[in-house]
């Protein structure tokens, strides 16, 4: 027997540079690690506010730095990237059907895009914004 | 009708002869509403009969004729020359075995379509005397879309996640094990669950979405696989969370495989 | 092959990845304001721990910070995968720790308030 | 040479293959199988298929009415005792598909929907969308999955029968991804290899399709039948012969000429329905034969649209909306807008005439037995005479699951008792075939190019053995085939690898539709009459008094093969007129 498959490996370390939706992908794995520094800096944020008016202070101050405000940047690049993504997977993951035909996606999507919109104003409402 | 000479560069391997791959430029005078495996069709006739692909239908209906065209799998008897400038590159399909030329090794795939169990556990068995099971076109539509997957193994050249663990099951096998479990005349969800919920299944999948965009059938298995996540975190939390859950299952899924033979 | 356990960490990793994004991103907006120096007035020592000292303030910040975590950390399990690093047991338990940790320092703050 | 030992040898794995190899599974569990297919099952031809099987499912529907239209549609070339069984186990098999999970399209009651199709009086196609032979073909082969006494054999290319003491008992094939010869060693072999109408160069049929298992089985001593009898389809894309399924007339497309007029009307098919009315059995729902007969005097007419690609007539789709078509022929759409560039819920599509089908094949009786002991054959490869002279659309796809399955239950009968094959004396066979594959590979004055023998085939078989015939242009076919046959043996091989060999495979493949080609020219030039889609210019009227008998082809080595002649089974409808003018008269 001359068979000799030939197998051309997937290169472990490098794989997503062969397409560009790799690196779509990536991008989005990668917001974790923003959000997840994001979350460590929230965590941060009640220890100080547990302790007490002088510390909270200081945290909001100690917010207002260069290094703070490329991070806040990033995290917010990331944060809307992954909304983005995760309303535009919602249509994948519940698809509703109606009779015989399934809503489309767009409109399933729309309608957190809507959602998350609404419950945004609400916050910066609530939190005084306007 | 208009011509247009083309380049193509097509991947090259003969385990008689070479130890690696090497590409191979041709030059062919196409005509412009050709697609690819019309150049390779011309290529094979007129100019070099050692070039090695598989192809069958010419209407993107057969799933043989996939390759990776300028990186991107796709249906050779689907990709128009018109949407190409250039040197056209063409590889076998990423992620198998290439066995010569343009020819990979199936094999894998074959295996794993086997494994999911992709045909009907009836419910409740009837015989054909009693007529057909009444299935409305709504129930029809549940499941219609993952019916239509031609195993063309684009997804399969498409995911990283199976091109960095040949053990997932992969995104066309798991979907049709969707495509029974949506099925109103079907009972053998649990029964297909071995192989679905288990880390090589649906846990392998971290939602790239390759799969449904390289999909010539519009099958979209990306959705599929979401689906049979959330399924099989709910069966989860039933088997374990919930008391008596587990048993009521098991009993439940061994009678669905015994009732196969 | 036997079943797996995967959906103990993937079911709050999707409920984290969706309030990630409704209230994430919100509430980067509001510290970003704060790190421009307009501090926003719902952000004030007063309302702050008022909205945190409440019962369903508590649970809305736990379950925002707790799931956010939890949603980062697997991703980032996986992504660490992505990368080529194959230690998946070592990256998993470390990521999977830290998120609970954090979690548990998070409710332990909000007891004190 | 490696020997496989199995009881049941299957050559072909599409619909007629997948059904029989899960009827001799289910039956018996005890009876081997090996099934053979040069293509992963799933990509056999029956794929293609777009419009729908047909079975007598409704009330207002009969037997009898199928079994008028079958044989009328068959211009009384059918076996009537054949199409008798075949009417009665037809929709015993599609609600048999139904049951492993067909996605047949259904009614709001729940109930199997039918549509109407060409040359039936009732509405009674089952359908799964336009793409029926695609769920057909995916349901046989998911289903074949569950049963372990069925090995596959996926691209093993057969090559010759082995036959011993009288009795065909097995086969050779080359593995083709190594290149190695196997011999199979059975008690029956079911031949399901399918059509050849890759020996004409526009065809809706996929590459695969060469006739091998026709060619096989004629070279062991089995007759062809009826090979003459070759179905153009009238709606095929005009550049790649893609079809466009009778169903879009079914569901009401309109063919024009080049003046709008709707021509059909002018060919006994008459008068014009209402556009968008379609009647069932007149106008577009004619049968193939007439319909594209009808083009070929447009054409002589000068009536027909001059295109880039060739002269067409016009298919018009547009007055049934955008719902419809993407409900009901969503292929359709997809394939005219992505190799034509014509979106037909916009513009109407120009077509011609292409070739589709093979009502000839291995002879087979009601049994599916050819006349050579342990060989059975069923699908498109075989004529067991349902089709007659012109295949209805929608039976071929019911004739795959009934004979498929009536081939399985005969293979089992014959191999009750039967000793084990003997060894030695099948060896002898895969030595000669063995030597024939050596010798093409060793030859060293091979001076003709495949893909030029190739061409010059198919360009005869088109320029003579076309829509319409003649004498002369019959006999030039013949000659020029037969002298193609005897050029075929300095055919050169350039690639002389063993692993995945192409170039071998389709000069094998143009071996054997060489042989069929052969078949079909001889056949032809000896009916000297037209009947269904045989049409002579020379003679033009049916001859029941001379021709109401199969043609027999025999193989005879490189000489022109002997012809002969079987009658016709006639039960209880003597031939007729063929009447096409629906309800108007
Ligand atoms: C485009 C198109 C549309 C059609 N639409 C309809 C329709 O709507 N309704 C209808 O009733 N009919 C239709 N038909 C006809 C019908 O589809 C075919 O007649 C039928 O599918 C043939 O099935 P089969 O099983 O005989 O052969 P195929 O499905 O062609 O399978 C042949 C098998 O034989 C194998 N084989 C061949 N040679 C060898 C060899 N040397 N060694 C090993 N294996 C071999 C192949 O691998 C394959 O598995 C259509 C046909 C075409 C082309
Ligand atoms: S899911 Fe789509 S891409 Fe994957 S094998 Fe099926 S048809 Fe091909
Ligand atoms: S590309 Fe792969 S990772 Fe999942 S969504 Fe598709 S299977
Ligand atoms: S040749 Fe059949 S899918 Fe391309």
């Amino acid at each position: 027997m001359s068979r000799k498959p030939l197998v051309r490996e997937c290169p472990p370390t490098t794989w997503y540079f062969r397409q560009p939706r790799y690196l779509r992908y990536m991008s989005r794995e990668i917001t974790s690690v923003f959000v997840g520094a994001y979350c460590v800096l929230l965590v941060v944020g009640l220890q100080r506010l547990a302790a007490g008016p002088a510390a909270w202070e200081a945290f909001l101050l100690g917010l207002r730095s260069a290094d703070s405000i490329v991070f806040h940047l990033l995290a917010l690049a990331a944060t809307f990237y992954h909304a983005a993504t995760w309303f535009n997977a919602t249509q994948k993951a519940m698809p509703i059907q109606v009779g015989e035909d399934f809503v489309p996606g767009n409109i399933i999507s729309g309608a957190h895009y809507v959602a998350w919109a609404v419950l945004s104003v609400v916050v910066l409402f609530l939190a005084g914004v306007f | 009708m208009k011509e247009r000479t083309i380049q193509l560069e097509v991947l090259r391997y003969n385990p008689d002869t070479d130890t690696e791959a090497r590409f191979q430029r041709y030059e062919v005078v196409c005509q412009e509403e050709w697609v690819v495996l019309d150049a390779l069709n011309k290529i094979k006739a007129d100019i070099d009969p050692t070039l090695n692909y598989r192809w069958s239908c010419h209407m993107a209906v057969c799933g043989s004729c996939g390759m990776m065209i300028n990186g991107e799998p796709k249906l050779s008897c689907h990709a128009f020359l018109r949407d190409y400038e250039g040197v056209i590159r063409v590889e076998p399909l990423a992620h198998f075995p290439v066995e010569r030329d343009l020819v990979t090794a199936p094999d894998d795939f074959m295996e794993k379509l086997k494994r999911v169990k992709p045909y009907v556990i009836p419910k409740e068995k009837k015989p054909i005397s009693e007529g057909e099971y009444k299935q409305t076109p709504a129930q029809l539509m549940k499941f219609r879309q993952y019916s239509m997957c031609i195993n063309c193994m684009l997804c399969y050249a498409a995911c990283p996640e199976y091109g960095l663990d040949p053990e997932f099951v992969g995104p066309a096998a798991l979907t049709l094990a969707h495509r029974y479990n949506q099925d109103s005349r079907d009972g053998g969800r649990l029964a297909r669950q071995e192989v679905v919920a288990t880390h090589e299944g649906v846990w392998t999948c971290t939602f790239v979405g390759a799969c449904s965009e390289v999909c010539p059938a519009h099958v979209d298995p990306a959705s599929a696989l979401q689906q049979m996540k959330i399924t099989s975190s709910i069966d989860w939390i039933v088997e374990h969370l919930i008391p008596g859950g587990k048993s009521a299952r098991d009993t439940v899924s061994r009678e669905d495989a015994g009732d196969i033979s | 092959m036997a079943k797996s356990h995967k959906p103990v960490v993937w079911f709050p990793f999707a409920a984290g990845g969706t309030v990630i994004a409704f209230f994430l991103p919100v509430i980067v907006v509001l510290t970003f304001m704060a790190a421009l120096g307009h501090v926003p007035a719902g952000l004030g020592y007063e309302r702050m721990h008022a909205f945190a000292g409440s019962g369903l303030g508590k649970l809305i910040i736990f379950g925002v910070v707790a799931l956010s975590l939890w949603s980062s950390a697997h991703r980032l399990r996986c992504t660490c995968y992505d990368f080529g690093l194959r230690a998946d047991t070592l990256v998993a338990t470390v990521l999977y720790i830290g998120a609970i940790a954090g979690s548990i320092l998070s409710a332990v703050y909000l007891m004190k308030i | 040479m490696e020997t496989i030992s199995t009881d049941v040898v299957i050559i072909g794995a599409g619909g007629a293959g997948l059904r029989a190899a899960i009827a001799l599974a289910e039956t018996d569990p005890r009876v081997r199988v090996a099934l053979i297919s040069k293509v992963y099952p799933m990509r056999s031809h029956t794929c293609a298929a777009e419009g729908g099987a047909a079975g007598v499912i409704k009330p207002d529907d009969s037997f009898d009415m199928h079994f008028d239209d079958t044989v009328g549609g068959g211009d009384w070339l059918s076996d009537q005792d054949c199409v008798e069984y075949f009417i009665h186990e037809a929709p015993k098999e599609l609600l048999q598909l139904e049951h492993w999970g067909c996605p047949w399209n259904r009614e709001a009651d729940g109930s199997v929907a039918v549509r109407p199709f060409g040359g039936m009086k009732k509405k009674r196609t089952w359908f799964a969308a336009d793409k029926s032979g695609f769920h057909i073909l995916h349901t046989l082969f998911q289903t074949s999955l569950q049963f372990p006494t069925i090995a596959r054999y996926d691209e093993y290319y057969a090559l010759d029968l082995l036959v011993d003491e009288g009795r065909c008992q097995g086969v050779t094939a080359l593995e083709m991804r190594s290149g190695e010869l196997r011999q199979f060693h059975a008690k029956a072999v079911i031949i399901a290899g399918g059509g050849a109408g890759r020996m004409f160069p526009f065809s809706t049929n996929g590459a695969i399709k060469t006739g091998d298992g026709m060619a096989m089985a004629y070279r062991a001593g089995a007759p062809l039948k009826d090979m003459e009898f070759v179905q153009y389809h009238p709606t095929g894309l005009p550049n790649t012969g893609s079809l466009l399924t009778e169903a879009c007339r079914g569901e009401g497309g309109i063919l024009v000429n080049k003046n709008g007029r709707r021509y059909l009307a002018d060919y006994g098919m008459g008068p014009e329905t209402p556009v968008g009315q379609p009647q069932l059995k007149t106008m577009e729902l004619g049968p193939r034969d007439r319909v594209s007969q009808a083009y070929w005097h447009e054409l002589q007419k000068g009536n027909t649209v001059t295109t880039q690609w060739g002269e067409c007539v016009l298919l018009d789709m547009r007055h049934l909306g955008e719902k419809k078509i993407n409900e009901r022929l969503p292929l359709v759409r997809e394939l005219a807008d992505a190799y034509l560039g014509v979106d037909i819920v916009k513009e109407a599509v120009p077509i011609r005439p292409v070739v589709h089908y093979m009502m000839g094949g291995i002879s087979t009786n009601t049994a599916a037995a050819t006349p050579l002991p342990g060989l059975f054959a069923a699908g498109e490869c075989a004529c067991v005479s349902l089709n007659g002279a012109n295949r209805l659309g929608s039976n071929s796809l019911v004739e795959l699951l009934v004979f498929g399955r009536r081939a399985a239950l005969s293979a089992i009968e014959h191999v009750q008792g039967l000793p084990a094959p003997n060894a030695a004396a099948l060896k002898v066979g895969a030595d000669a075939t063995a030597k024939r594959i050596g010798e093409l590979f060793s030859r060293s004055d091979g001076t003709e190019s495949m893909s030029g023998l190739r061409k010059e085939m198919q360009e005869t078989m088109e320029k003579n053995v076309g829509i319409y015939r003649t004498e002369e242009g019959l006999q030039e076919g013949v000659n020029k085939i037969h002298e193609l046959r005897q050029r075929y043996r300095r055919v050169k091989l350039t690639d002389k690898s063993s692993v995945f060999n192409t170039d071998l495979f389709q000069a094998l493949e143009l071996g054997s539709m060489l042989d069929c080609a052969e078949a079909v020219t001889v056949g032809a030039l000896a009916r000297k009459e037209s009947r269904g889609a045989h049409q002579r210019l020379d003679y033009v009227e049916r001859d029941d008094k001379n021709f109401l008998r199969h043609t027999m082809v025999y193989h005879q080595g490189l000489d022109v093969p002997r012809v002969d002649y079987l009658d016709v089974v006639i039960t209880k409808s003597p031939p007729g007129v063929r009447d096409y003018s629906g309800d108007h008269k």
